[in-house]
């Protein structure tokens, strides 16, 4: 884990959580870099590393630093196969993660405006003066009224414990996805065998992080089950493969 | 940077109370000789405005004038005359199915912030806050005796469903005890 | 007798708490389309008085001035802000250049979920959710005049760079509407 950082250099935080447009622009900005093609497919593998580094992964989050990761790949693959030619859904996979990092990228800016200014000078609301009490009911207030406010309240609650696991894109299963990209990528690099001498080292490097990707989602930290149409993805255990 | 009466002004309202006027002169940072003339000067920039400054020979305190006392009283009426609105009585709902919520509690049930909510029953008499025993920076809120003759109720036992409600409100409770206590 | 500008400020001190806008346009005997007249009138003669208004789309609420902070600071200490983590920083960034952003619409630009972040945002008060006219199981969210009050500013309009943040967060509004219907 630590050498595959060092590398480039780039130190995760370990002591608070980041997501993964975050880790990106992280990755983007340690290089000096600009949000494009180019730079995405620089920092692929680093992204990966990041992925497998990860020793607790935030449950609902997995699947969206494994989507992201996969579209990543297709940007990588793109550069070194130049043959490979792009679907329709793969391309609005890129552009959408490339407006989407654009659009995080002036959020996370604006929220460094707010932590600037946040709790410096705070307007204080009027001093509280000892209430003076009058019994006041009101005609809206019951027992059954009560009843029902509170069955409100705790079928809201319930709703948004359940929400995080909804918001999974019931597609396909995490696994579906990543067989599908790697078959998808590995018979465009059979096809472009020829394409590659130049560049063997960085093919072999794809194929390392697609077998590592697919791998962490089969048997490692994560394990996706499919439950009625939603995807729940949860922790198998605190065990984590090494791939070292 | 504010004016010695606007930073008075300012302390007067965050203060809700009559201060000391010799403490005012020590926060503005000025001579106890000097507080007479700047709150003059507050009173002057004041005038007409809907709040006054009420003076005693030691204290000073801000109060809605005199002149707004007839839009003031018809506030408090509507105030007390509303319903209680979708908010508060969820609030009271809580309070009522938990006796002795605590207002983080009542937070975390209903996963906004009550603080409003609380303060508009605590006014109506609705329930009323009472010192925990082991803790007394912890306040626990309870309906008082008035709004459970209102509600035509003995105790909290004689809700709808009080068994299976209670019972669930606790359950979400809990975590917010386990999540404090992290 | 009071001017509306006075008569609204006499309101809002004995309030001590958000009023809504149209409460406060009812028992002005005002028109609600003129409630923002005789806000702007308020403002404007608190202007350096150590004072002001907060004004959101829907409330508003007297508060002391952010240039008073230093000075109220030294007896309300207490009361005083806790810090906010990335996440919630972030959640509350989206929120307060693109008022009215939804759950949904938070996520896409965050690229993770924000719900954690949404409940503290809604427990510390400093964001409200409202039903969508339109679609009332749509949540939007909103600052409180709290938000406000904590980062220092008046309205939204004194956001720091405004108009051009505002006006990238409205393209998250756009993207993610697109792939909603999609």
């Amino acid at each position: 884990m630590e050498t595959a950082i060092s590398k480039i250099g780039f130190s995760i935080k370990t002591d608070s959580y980041e997501g993964p447009f975050e880790v990106l622009l992280d990755l983007i900005e340690a290089r000096k870099l600009l949000v494009n093609d180019l730079a995405l497919a620089n920092i692929t593998e680093d992204f990966i590393a990041h992925v497998r580094a990860q020793k607790t992964f935030p449950v609902d989050e997995a699947a969206s630093f494994i989507q992201i990761a996969a579209t990543l790949l297709l940007i990588k693959s793109k550069s070194l196969i130049p043959d490979l030619i792009l679907s329709e859904d793969e391309n609005v996979d890129v552009d959408d993660l490339k407006r989407r990092l654009a659009a995080y990228e002036k959020v996370r800016e604006a929220s460094r405006e707010l932590a600037r200014i946040f709790g410096k000078t705070v307007m204080m609301p009027a001093g509280e003066r000892a209430p003076e009490i009058v019994f006041a009911p009101s005609s809206d207030l019951s027992i059954g009224a009560l009843a029902e406010a509170l069955a409100h309240v705790l079928a809201a609650h319930k709703t948004v414990e359940e929400l995080p696991e909804a918001r999974v894109k019931p597609l396909v299963t995490i696994e579906e996805m990543m067989d599908r990209l790697a078959k998808r990528v590995q018979t465009a690099m059979t096809l472009s065998f020829k394409d590659f001498a130049g560049s063997a080292k960085e093919k072999v490097e794809v194929i390392v992080s697609f077998l590592a990707l697919l791998e962490l989602v089969k048997q490692g930290a994560v394990a996706a089950e499919q439950h009625d149409l939603d995807i729940r993805i949860s922790h198998t255990g605190t065990a984590v493969p090494r791939y070292s | 940077m504010l004016t010695p009466p606007a930073a008075a002004h300012a302390l007067l309202f965050a203060s809700g109370e009559p201060l000391e006027r010799k403490r005012v002169a020590l926060l503005l940072g000025i001579k106890e000789t000097e507080i007479g003339l700047v709150l003059k000067a507050l009173t002057d920039s004041l005038k007409g405005s809907g709040v006054a400054v009420i003076e005693t020979e030691t204290d000073v305190e801000l109060r809605t004038a005199s002149e707004a006392a007839l839009i003031v009283k018809k506030f408090r009426e509507n105030e007390l005359a509303r319903d209680l609105g979708k908010a508060s009585l969820e609030t009271l709902a809580v309070i009522a199915y938990q006796a002795g919520a605590t207002r983080g509690e009542i937070d975390w049930v209903r996963g906004v912030n009550s603080s409003a909510s609380v303060r508009t029953l605590l006014m109506r008499g609705l329930i009323e806050g009472r010192e925990d025993e082991h803790d007394r920076r912890r306040i626990r809120y309870y309906l008082t005796t008035e709004a459970l003759a209102h509600l035509g109720i003995k105790s909290a036992a004689d809700l709808p469903r009080a068994g299976e409600l209670s019972a669930a409100a606790a359950a979400i409770k809990r975590e917010e005890t386990i999540q404090a206590t992290e």
